[in-house]
C-alpha cells in the first residue's frame, strides 16, 4: 500500500514541477528535494547574515553622512532578508536555531564571497556593483524557483538587491569622476573583486555535482558556466563605461559567440576559500560566534520575561 | 540666530553620535530581529542629524555642508551630552543608555514642534513620530531584561548604575539652553524633566529596577567637555573627510 | 634603487604597525614590569621603522618625509605581513604574535648587516642588538605561559592555533624580495626559515606547546591585501595628520 | 623598661630628623611616621601608575612618529617611576599587592589631575608643561624629604620629570608657532588644564590637616599655599612667552609681594573630584581593576612556572 500512495504522491509532485505549479510546504515533496532546498535557503539566508560584515566594516568610516545612511540601510535590509529567507527555510522544518548552529559549527556554507576583506570605501561600491550584480544573476531565475516560500521570499529579495546593485554603481561613479586618488581607489578594488565575484557562479558545470538534479527539479534554472558568462557580458561594458580596465589579459570580444572570452578563475583559490581557508573565514565565523554567544542572556531573559508575563495574564484570566 | 545655530548643532551632535554608536553594532546584535531595530533608530537618528546640520548651516550662511559640520570639527567642539558618546559596552548599556536618551529625546520634540522658529520645529515634527517608536522600543527592552532572568536584571541594574550619572547632563541647561527657553525658542527643561521623571519611573517599577541614590551628576559634553571615548569614535567618523578633504563621494 | 625603497618600506611598515600594536597596551599590561617591557619593545620598533622610512624617503628622493611615508598611504599600500597587525587579544596572543616574529626579525636583522645595501646594513646593525633582547623576551613568556598554569597552556596553545596560520608569509618571497635576494641584497629566506624553526621548535618543546599540523598559510599582507584589522588601526596612527595635514608638530 | 626604651628610640628620630640625617628602613621610627609615608608613598606610586592613562590616550594617535615615540617613552618613565615608588613604599612593611589592592577599592588616593580626560593633542603638551611642572614643584623638595628610600626614589624622578616637563612645553611651543588650528588648540587645552594644576598643591593651607605634622618631620617642605604661588609666578611668564592668555581674570602682578595675585581655585570642583566625582575617576579605575584582573594569570602563571623551574633545579641537585 505504502509504496502505491508514495508513488502517486511523487508523481503528483513531477507534475506538479512540470507544469509549473509552485510546491507548498504542507505539500508532500521528496526527501532530497527538502533537503536540497534546506542546504540552499539556509545557505543563503547564512549569506545574508555573513554579508553584513564586510560592508558593516566601514558603515563607521563612510565618508558622508548621506553614505552612511545609505549603507547602514543596506546592511539593514540584508538582516531583512536573512529574516525571510530562514522563514522560507522553517516552513521546511527546520529551526533558525538549528541552522545558525550548523552555521558556525562548520557545517552549513556561506558564500564565500564575504571571506574577503573590505579594505578601502571603493570596496564598498564594488561590493554593491559586482557582487550583488553577481547575487542578482543567480537569484533572479529564483523568483520562478519551484519551492513557493522561497520563490515570494526572493521576490522582495531581488527587488531591494537592484536597488542595492544601483547604489554600489554610483559609488563606483562618484569615484571614478572624482579625484584621481578616488578612481585609483575604484580601480585596486576592481582588481580586487573581479575574480572573486566571477567565482560566485561556482564552479564549473563539469565539476558541478549538483547542477543536474536541481535543474531538473527547477530549483536552479541555469547553469554555472551559463550565469557568468552572463555576467561578464553584462559587467564589462559598465567596467568601460566607468573607465575602469578589467584585470584580466585574456578578455576579448568573440564575435562568433556574441559574448566575450575570458580568462579560467583560479580554481585553487576558489577551492580553498570554500574549505575554510580565505582570508577572512575564521574572523567572519568567530565575529558571528561571538555575537550569538554574547547575546544569550538576551535572548535567555526575551524567553523568561515572555512566559512570565503569559503566566501573570494567566493567572488573571483565572481570577 | 546665533543661538539657535549654536543649539541646532548640539541636537545635530546628540543624534549623531547615538546614531553612529547604535550603528556600530550593525552584524553583531543579540537577535538578527534587534540588530534590524538597532540600524532603523540609528537611521532615525542620523536622518535627523542631516537635517539639522543642513539647517544649522543654512543658519549660519557660511557655505559649509553637513559634512563639514560633521567631520572637520574636533572633540573638543561637539556639543553632545555625555550620555550619548559612552562606549555600547553589552546590550543592556546600550539598551540603558537609548531608554534615558530616548524619554528626553521623545518629550524635548514633541515641545519642539511648536517653536516659533520654523526650522526647528519642521525637524521635530518629523522626527517626533520616529522618536515615540524609540521610546517604546526602550522602555519594552528595559522591562524584559529587568524582569527576565536572574542575570539579565543585573546586569541591566548594573547599567542603570553605571549610566544614571549621565542623565543630569540632559537637563542641566546651557547658557544658550537658558537663553533660547527665555526667549520661548525651546521649552523649558525643568517641565520636560518631570514628564521624564513619571516615565522613567514607571518603567523601572514594571522592569523591577532601582534608581541608584545620591549619585553625582556628570556635565560638560554640552560645552566641549567629553570623555575620551569620544575622541576614538571621531577618528572612525572622520576618517576619510579628513584624509581626503573637500572631495564628493 | 626601486626594489631597495619597496623593501625598506615594507620592513618600515612592520617594524611601525608592530610597535604601534604593543603601544596600544601602555598602561593597560598584566604586570607593572612586562608594561615598561612592552613599551621598550614598541620603542625599538618604532625607532627601527623612523630610520627606514627616513631611508625610504631618501631613496625616494621626492622630498617626502617618514610621517608622510607612514600617515598618507592607506591600507592597501601598506606592505607589512598579515600576522605584525593581528590585534592584540590578551597578553598570551600579544606574547605569541611577537614571538613568531622576533624569531624572523633577529635572523633577518642579523644577515642583513651584511647587504651590500649600506642603508639598510646600517639600519640592520643598530637594530640587531635589540632585536636580540626581544628575542629572549618573547621566548621566555612562551616557555613561562607554556609551562606555567593549566590555563596558561591553554591560552597560549590557543594563540599558537590561532596565529600560526600568519607565520607562513613571512618567510614567502615576494618578487621584489626574490630579487633582492637574488641580486644579494638580501638573504634568501629559506636560510632564515631554517634557523627560525630550530629556535621555534626549541621553544616550544620546552613550553610543552604543539605546532599545529597542516595548516593552510595566510599570506597577502605584503603585497597589500590586509585584514580587516589594519584599516582601524591606520585610523587612529594617521589621524592628526589626516587632519591638519602638512604642519609641524 | 618599655617606655624607657621607645623614648630613648624617639629620642634618637627626633634628633636624626633636627640634624637631616636619613631614616632608613631599618630604623625605628614612629608608628604614624611610617603611616604617613606609606599613605604619601603609595599615592605618589599610584598618581604614576594612574597617570600613565590619560597621556597613555594620545599614543596611538601622536602625530607624528617622533612624537608618538618620545610620548611613549614618557609613559614607559612613569611606569618606571610607579616600580621605584612601590619599591620605596616597600621598605616600609606594605606589599605592592596590598597597596594596589588599596587603589582599586578606592581606600588609597591618587593624584586628582588625572581623573581629568584628554581631549586634543594639546592636552600633552599642557600635561608635561602645566602638571608634571607643579609635579616637580612639589617632587623637588622630597629630594630632601627625611626617609632615605622615598628620597633616593625622588632623585631620579625629579630628574625625569624635568626633563618631560621640557617636552611637554616643547609640544606647547610648536603648536603655538604653529597654524591657528594649532595655537587655538592650545590655548583650549590651556584653559581646561590651568585650574586643576593649580589644584594639585593640594587644599589651602588652612585647611590642610596633615601639613603641619608633616612639616615638622620633614616629610613635606612647603605648605600647599607657599607651592601653589611659587607655580603661578614661574608659569605666568611662560604662559606670555608662548602667547597664551590665562584663564584667569583676577590675574594680577602684586609689586609689594613681588608675585602674582590670582583668583580662587574652584574647590567645590577640587572635593568632588577628590571624593571620586571628577569626569574620569570611575573610567580610570575601572581601566585599571580591569587591566589587574585580566592580567591575574599572566601572574599566576609566573608564579607557577618559576616554582616548577625552582623545584626542578632543587631535584636535580639532590641527584
Amino acid at each position: 500500500m505504502e509504496t502505491i500512495i508514495e508513488k502517486s504522491l511523487e508523481e503528483a509532485f513531477e507534475e506538479k514541477i512540470a507544469k509549473e505549479i509552485r510546491i507548498e510546504p504542507k505539500d508532500w515533496m521528496p526527501e532530497q528535494y527538502r533537503k536540497t532546498l534546506v542546504r540552499q535557503i539556509s545557505q543563503h539566508a547564512h549569506s545574508e547574515i555573513v554579508g553584513m560584515l564586510p560592508e558593516g566594516n566601514w558603515i563607521t568610516r563612510a565618508p558622508s553622512l548621506k553614505r552612511k545612511a545609505i549603507l547602514l540601510s543596506k546592511v539593514q535590509d540584508e538582516a531583512g532578508h536573512g529574516l525571510y529567507l530562514y522563514s522560507a527555510a522553517e516552513t521546511l522544518g527546520t529551526s533558525r536555531d538549528q541552522m545558525i548552529a550548523d552555521l558556525h559549527s562548520g557545517k552549513a556554507k556561506y558564500s564565500s564571497i564575504f571571506n574577503y576583506p573590505t579594505l578601502s570605501w571603493a570596496d564598498i561600491g564594488a561590493i554593491g556593483w559586482l557582487v550583488d550584480g553577481a547575487a542578482i544573476m543567480n537569484q533572479v531565475p529564483l523568483i520562478r524557483t519551484s519551492y513557493g516560500p522561497y520563490a515570494r521570499a526572493m521576490v522582495r529579495v531581488c527587488k531591494e538587491e537592484s536597488f542595492h546593485q544601483r547604489q554600489g554603481f554610483e559609488i563606483m561613479m562618484s569615484l571614478c569622476n572624482g579625484a584621481p586618488a578616488q578612481k585609483k581607489m575604484a580601480q585596486e578594488a576592481f582588481n580586487r573583486w573581479w575574480w572573486p565575484t566571477l567565482m560566485m557562479f561556482g564552479p564549473k558545470d563539469a565539476e558541478s555535482p549538483n547542477t543536474e538534479q536541481s535543474m531538473r527539479w527547477k530549483i536552479k534554472r541555469f547553469t554555472n558556466d551559463e550565469l557568468r558568462q552572463r555576467f561578464v557580458d553584462m559587467m564589462v561594458p559598465q567596467a568601460e563605461f566607468l573607465g575602469l580596465t578589467v584585470p584580466d589579459k585574456d578578455l576579448k570580444w568573440n564575435e562568433a559567440k556574441n559574448g566575450y572570452d575570458f580568462g579560467d578563475v583560479d580554481w585553487e583559490e576558489f577551492w580553498n576559500v570554500v574549505k575554510g581557508n580565505g582570508p577572512c573565514n575564521k574572523d567572519r565565523i568567530n565575529t558571528r560566534v561571538k555575537a550569538y554567544e554574547e547575546g544569550a542572556w538576551v535572548r535567555e531573559a526575551a524567553l523568561a520575561h515572555a512566559q512570565k508575563r503569559a503566566a501573570r495574564e494567566a493567572a488573571n484570566q483565572a481570577k | 540666530r546665533a543661538l539657535v545655530y549654536d543649539y541646532t548643532l548640539q541636537l545635530a551632535d546628540t543624534s549623531l553620535i547615538l546614531g553612529h554608536r547604535l550603528s556600530e553594532w550593525c552584524g553583531h546584535g543579540p537577535i538578527l530581529e534587534q540588530d534590524l531595530a538597532m540600524a532603523n533608530i540609528a537611521l532615525d537618528l542620523i536622518g535627523e542629524s542631516r537635517s539639522l546640520y543642513q539647517y544649522a548651516a543654512e543658519l549660519e550662511g557660511q557655505g559649509r555642508t553637513e559634512d563639514d559640520l560633521a567631520s572637520l570639527r574636533d572633540a573638543v567642539e561637539y556639543k553632545n551630552p555625555l550620555l550619548v558618546e559612552q562606549p555600547n559596552g553589552d546590550f543592556g548599556d546600550t539598551v540603558m543608555r537609548q531608554f534615558l536618551f530616548d524619554g528626553f529625546h521623545f518629550f524635548l520634540l514633541k515641545e519642539l514642534q511648536n517653536s516659533p522658529d520654523k526650522g526647528l520645529a519642521g525637524i521635530a515634527a518629523k522626527s517626533f513620530k520616529e522618536a515615540s517608536y524609540h521610546v517604546k522600543w526602550s522602555a519594552e527592552w528595559i522591562i524584559r531584561l529587568g524582569d527576565g532572568t536572574e542575570e539579565s536584571r543585573r546586569r541591566i541594574q548594573k547599567a542603570l548604575d553605571n549610566l544614571w550619572m549621565f542623565s543630569g547632563e540632559l537637563y542641566t541647561m546651557t547658557d544658550t539652553e537658558k537663553a533660547l527657553a527665555q526667549a520661548g525658542f525651546i521649552p523649558d527643561y525643568s517641565g520636560l524633566l518631570s514628564q521624564w521623571e513619571a516615565h522613567v519611573g514607571k518603567v523601572f517599577a514594571e522592569a523591577t529596577l532601582e534608581v541608584p541614590q545620591n549619585v553625582f551628576m556628570q556635565k560638560g559634553g554640552k560645552t566641549g567637555r567629553h570623555s575620551e571615548h569620544l575622541g576614538y569614535l571621531l577618528t572612525e567618523l572622520q576618517y576619510l573627510q579628513r584624509a581626503y578633504p573637500g572631495l564628493e563621494w
